[in-house]
């Protein structure tokens, strides 16, 4: 009996760890700050990790289906500055459309690689990150882009507006995981993708078309980029072209932090929100302690580390690795 | 089966062949658009080539230890970082105040101990916690960058010893000292990978770990070695680097990770590991470096390097998969 | 016994097979028995859409079809369970039930969303039938025995009601009690109507489970035997190569 | 030739004396190794202005390179221009003393070498013909003269409280900067605290994330300095969105975004510095030089204080 109720405990933990952790650093960050459960702060920070947020929510797709996608933080500059470089140019009714269109016509040659033509996808969006960092400059002429009228337009309402008294980002956030969610947990193609990733092979032998299932995610990860960059061109309504750059690294440790496997078929949205939410408030419990920005550095370290390893070691019921 | 060796040549020399075709189209290009009056397969030009290599080039070759292991190192930028600031600030302690020159030798060993010793940390996590290399390395390029910036908070760390300058700058049988260092480290870890036990356990893991482990290869200790490897040559290529400029910011080496792995992948070393050869690294290497070097030879700028440097990586994936390609009745899965 | 299920006429495949032609009717059982790498496993994927033949034609009811992925081969009822159970067969991480709705999991819609209703009632009903011993739905896959993983693969062809159910070595791997339930399950379905192809490398097995054995030698069929002309020599004859005749 | 010669004698002296040297020696080849192009639109703005120089002086041909931020790369660029035989060599150095040596090198083969817009470490000068940029320090202090004359202004010079967003940590610009200001602060005005210092890495979206920090942190901020126009509008964004107002926003580099934000009364005040200039001074410099002419080490050119009361004298910057 003692075994079992251990074992319960240890599937309790495996499922709900990343909860756990949580809510423990809520308490820690409370502790050492009081401001930082303060409603505005929280605010801040949910509002600032929007945009991580909604590109983690297509990299949960991607992973989940066994692959990877480095490329989101060069897409997400391109978008940005497409966006803003053609509001003055047609006007932001089309420009939105526009930009959306470019940059899922990106995430379409990716997935045609990655998916249709089986290539490595840690290489192709290894290469992709450094082509549409190019791409990017070429477009710009390395200048930064601002909108010249920011009286003057609307556009500023995805990044800075609010309704019911909830910034508009937070909206989309919340919005999209929850459409998102859904897609993922309950629609066929949901479990095509943890299908796919969990074992292709099998998933193949069962009538799902994989090159198929995968070009999807890298569609839906472009489109969650394109948004990033809306949100980020309307909130700044001006930007460099190095926004977004090094972001793919971070939005694979919040997705990696709330649970999925690398290897793929695992990982809900549910718990990439939670990653999403634990880095932004690592990030500002650190920032409100007063410590350095290494120190955020050396913490996100541990913390990446030791969340995926109790990971592992609850899933497989030993806390070391059996490799000898 | 005429097909299959032609396809097999070109698989083993593609690199070599994809060199030969970047002499050409610079020099010819170079004829057009350079203002330079020497011509660009000079002979100095290309012994200069081999001695830029050498910072990526002596990383490359452990990164390729480590992919043929079936395993990745993100970490390796963070970890040159690191070895540069320990090898500059220890000639400036105290304790080998009295040592004169000798020091240098001193902090040339404290900077490999620390780089094979955060390789080996890396390895030894990869190994007891059975976390993927990916994400232990993702997670140490952030830790070990954050142990660079706790050093000196933002400040560069410099020692400019011209007698190290001195050293590095010499050139002996007409090839700079990085150089011997590239060919030096080339020729050792291919002797490790094609001549010793170790080597042949690599490959064997990365190529299928259930069977190596089936054949009784002790999969963990040769994974940690090879971390360490790694952790070793990107200090010595800080060593070697930091050696003549004397002085290191806290975010030199960032994005070498993306470089070397360039370097390595184009090299025909298998990102799912079990495949790959220094030799080939060392073509990739020195791909990349001509590239980048005749495209600064012909003016173009930083956007169409980006460009084109990200599309050849896909190209070669791409030509790599036709090359492989299975005939019409093998199983699609 | 019934009509025509499944017709190979002259079927190759670049070096795997050459020139396979058999038949399968409904309510029949063939066995295929072979050496390993004589090139059954090989038909199977071929006649699943997983590898395009060189020549020859498939019949499907007197129909010729060409099949162009296993989304093809399902959709005219065509049935593989393979012979990598843990590596074809199931995706180990994923619970019982979805393992075992995943051909159809397209159709059991509700709106936009998965019926789940749908999903567990098809679960609970092959779970009886087939006698599938797991603590629920929710159990992962990976967690059951050799015997109930095969019988969740079965039981995921069965769900789709295909015409040909092809079942590659179905017993490798798994204890003896649950092998000779697999054999009767196997007969049982037959009875039902379906046609069964079973492809193994154990003699007992194909003896024990087919009306018609097919033997063959390196890609290549040697002979076709009837359950009363088959004998373990003239059987392991023809799968070394020796030609009967010759034998005799 | 000769008619060129003429053309060019009537035009300016400097050109002149160019067109001297091309007579002797053909055009004369100037290599230019950049920091990094991409990063910012003042390094952009900085490139085109430098090939339009170029291009409009006959006598001259440039090879422009950009190291990408990378000093090994940038190493390599120097050695590539010395092996190509260039008359002179203009360096942003990506790292103020890992240069030294690469820049020891040319002088060796007696190409000279101007140093622009951010100096080397001191044990390089004598490498070095001429630095021509700004003066990072002096910059820093006009920033925080700004500031405090404008705390007096306000009457709470006695109290006010300021944080800093420093620029790419690592970057002698960002350092020379926080140095300037934090130095000069405390003497303009002793009673203004500097509460918190966090790098922004001339970003505007990061400085944005560190001021909104900085303002949940802090109740009370009077003043903040950020190490350029881009961070410091980042931080007014925050500030914005975040309803406080009142705060005080000194920058340096005058972008276009900062000047408009002055305009629009939201922004206190700024320096001056021109891509354009800079990029012409440094490119005069080795001209100069190649000529034989006397040229000041220290080469700065002017980069006066920027506010809301004296903006109408400054052109909006292009950048």
């Amino acid at each position: 009996m003692a075994t079992l109720t251990k074992q319960e405990i240890g599937t309790v933990l495996a499922k709900q760890g990343i909860l756990i952790a949580f809510a423990l650093f809520m308490i820690g960050f409370t502790l050492a700050n009081a401001k930082f459960l303060s409603p505005d702060n929280l605010f801040s920070v949910v509002r600032s990790s929007t945009i991580l947020g909604v590109m983690a929510l297509g990299v949960t797709f991607v992973v989940i289906s066994g692959n990877l996608d480095l490329s989101v933080g060069s897409m997400m500059s391109f978008s940005t500055i497409v966006v803003l470089d053609l509001h003055d140019k047609i006007g932001p009714l089309l420009a939105i459309p526009a930009m959306f269109a470019m940059t899922m016509a990106l995430g379409a040659m990716i997935g045609f690689l990655v998916g249709y033509l089986k290539l490595n996808s840690l290489i192709v969006t290894l290469g992709m990150l450094s082509a549409i960092h190019g791409l990017t400059l070429t477009y710009s002429g390395g200048k930064n882009m601002d909108i010249d009228n920011k009286d003057g337009t609307w556009f500023d309402v995805f990044g800075q507006g609010s309704a019911l008294g909830i910034p508009v980002p937070i909206l989309i956030f919340i919005a999209l995981a929850a459409l998102l969610g859904l897609l993922l947990a309950k629609t066929p193609f949901g479990r095509k993708v943890y299908a796919v990733g969990g074992n292709g092979t099998a998933a193949t032998f069962s009538g799902i078309h994989r090159a198929r299932t995968v070009f999807a995610c890298y569609i839906i990860s472009a489109f969650c980029v394109a948004t990033a960059g809306l949100i980020q061109a309307s909130r700044s309504m001006g930007s460099q072209n190095t926004v977004g750059q090094g972001m793919e690294l971070e939005v694979l440790a919040a997705v990696i932090l709330g649970g999925a496997s690398l290897m793929g078929g695992s990982g809900t949205i549910f718990k990439t929100v939670i990653g999403v939410l634990i880095l932004g408030f690592i990030q500002n419990g650190l920032l409100l302690m007063g410590l350095q920005f290494y120190v955020q550095f050396i913490v996100t370290w541990i913390i990446i580390i030791l969340a995926v390893w109790l990971d592992i070691a609850a899933k497989r019921g030993r806390l070391w690795s059996p490799i000898a | 089966m005429k097909t299959g060796a032609l396809s097999e040549a070109l698989k083993k020399g593609g690199i070599w062949g994809f060199i030969v075709l970047e002499l050409i189209f610079f020099s010819v290009a170079g004829q057009f658009l350079s203002l330079s009056n020497s011509a660009f397969m000079d002979l100095d030009n290309m012994l200069l080539l081999l001695k830029q290599s050498a910072p990526i080039g002596i990383i490359a070759m452990g990164m390729t230890m480590v992919m043929i292991n079936g395993n990745i190192d993100l970490s390796v930028g963070a970890t040159y970082a690191i070895a540069a600031i320990v090898l500059l600030d220890s000639m400036t302690w105290p304790i080998f105040a009295g040592l004169g020159d000798w020091v240098i030798l001193m902090s040339w060993t404290l900077a490999l101990l620390v780089g094979t010793a955060l390789g080996a940390l890396n390895g030894l996590i990869v190994w007891k916690t059975g976390v993927d290399a990916f994400i232990v390395t993702l997670g140490s390029m952030l830790g070990f960058r954050g142990l660079v910036f706790m050093f000196n908070g933002e400040n560069p760390t410099s020692n400019l010893n011209w007698t190290l300058v001195d050293f590095a700058e010499a050139e002996v049988l007409g090839l700079a000292t990085a150089t011997w260092f590239l060919l030096a480290v080339t020729l050792v870890v291919w002797f490790i990978m094609t001549r010793t036990v170790h080597g042949r356990n690599a490959y064997a893991i990365g190529d299928n770990r259930e069977a190596a482990v089936n054949a009784g290869i002790r999969v963990g200790p040769h994974m940690m070695i090879n971390f360490a490897i790694i952790g070793f040559l990107a200090a010595l290529s800080a060593v070697v680097f930091y050696s003549e400029s004397g002085s290191v910011n806290p975010n030199d080496g960032q994005l070498f990770e993306l470089w070397v792995i360039t370097a390595v992948v184009l090299g025909g070393t298998k990102i799912t590991g079990g495949a790959g050869s220094p030799i080939g690294t060392f073509g990739g290497v020195i791909a990349i470096q001509l590239l980048r070097k005749g495209l600064g030879h012909i003016g173009a700028d930083t956007s169409t390097v980006n460009l084109v440097i990200g599309l050849i990586l896909i190209a070669v994936l791409f030509i790599d998969r036709q090359l492989n390609v299975k005939g019409k009745q093998e199983l699609r899965i | 016994m019934g009509d025509i299920a499944l017709e190979v006429r002259g079927l190759s495949c670049g070096k795997n097979f050459t020139d396979i032609s058999f038949h399968v009717r409904r309510g029949e059982v063939l066995g295929f028995y072979g050496l390993v790498g004589a090139g059954r496993t090989e038909i199977a994927e071929t006649l699943f859409g997983l590898r395009d033949p060189s020549a020859g034609e498939i019949l499907l009811d007197g129909e010729s079809v060409r099949i162009g992925s296993p989304a093809d081969a399902i959709a005219r009822g065509i049935s593989l369970v393979p012979e990598d159970r843990k590596g074809q067969g199931l995706v180990l991480g994923m619970n019982c039930r979805d393992n075992m709705t995943l051909p159809q999991v397209d159709k059991m819609r509700s709106g936009p969303f998965i019926a789940q209703g749908t999903e567990i009632e098809i679960f609970d009903k092959y779970k009886d039938q087939l006698d599938i011993r797991t603590p629920g739905w929710r159990q992962q896959v990976g967690n059951l025995s050799g015997g109930n993983q095969q019988k969740i693969v079965i039981g995921k062809w069965l769900s789709m009601h295909p015409t040909v159910l092809i079942v590659d070595e179905p017993t490798r791997g798994i204890d003896v009690g649950s092998k000779s339930e697999i054999h009767r399950l196997l007969r049982g379905l037959a009875a039902e109507g379906y046609a069964v192809i079973v492809i193994s490398s154990e003699m007992p097995e194909v003896l024990h489970v087919a009306d018609r054995i097919v033997a063959m030698y390196s890609g290549r069929i040697m002979r076709t035997f009837t359950s009363e002309e088959v004998t373990e020599d003239n059987l392991i004859q023809a799968i070394s190569g020796i030609k009967a005749e010759a034998a005799a | 030739m000769k008619i060129r010669t003429i053309l060019a004698a009537s035009t300016a002296t400097t050109v002149l004396a160019g067109a001297a040297f091309a007579e002797a020696h053909g055009p004369m080849t100037i290599g230019i190794t950049q920091n990094n192009v991409g990063v910012d639109s003042y390094q952009t703005t900085y490139e085109q202005a430098f090939i339009a120089a170029a291009e409009a002086n006959d006598d001259v041909d440039v090879v422009v390179l950009d190291a990408g931020g990378d000093v090994a790369r940038q190493i390599a660029q120097v050695e590539d221009l010395i092996q190509q035989g260039v008359d002179s060599i203009i360096i942003w150095p990506t790292n103020g003393e890992a240069v030294i040596p690469a820049v020891r090198k040319a002088s060796q083969e007696d190409i000279p070498v101007i140093v622009t817009n951010s100096n080397i470490a001191e044990q390089g000068f004598d490498f070095v013909a001429s630095f021509s940029g700004p003066d990072n320090i002096t910059q820093g202090s006009r920033s925080a003269e700004i500031m405090c004359d404008k705390f007096k202004d306000m009457g709470i010079a006695e109290e006010a409280r300021v944080v800093q967003i420093s620029g790419q940590p690592g970057y002698t610009t960002a350092i020379e900067r926080a140095k300037g200001f934090e130095d000069r602060l405390p003497e303009v005005c002793p009673d203004v605290t500097l509460v918190e210092t966090q790098p922004g890495d001339w970003n505007r979206e990061k400085s944005q994330q560190v001021m909104e920090a900085f303002l949940t942190k802090y109740d009370d901020i009077d003043g903040v300095y950020s190490g350029d126009d881009n961070m410091g509008v980042g931080a007014l964004n925050a500030a914005r969105a975040a309803g406080r107002e009142g705060i005080i926003f000194v920058g340096a580099t005058n972008f276009s975004v900062g000047y408009e934000a002055m305009e629009a009364g939201d922004y206190w005040g700024s320096i001056y510095q021109s891509p354009v200039d800079d990029a012409e001074a440094a490119l005069q410099t080795a001209i100069d030089v190649l000529n034989g002419e006397d040229v000041p080490f220290l080469n700065y050119f002017d980069t006066p204080k920027i506010t809301q009361d004296n903006m109408g004298d400054f052109t909006k910057p292009v950048f």
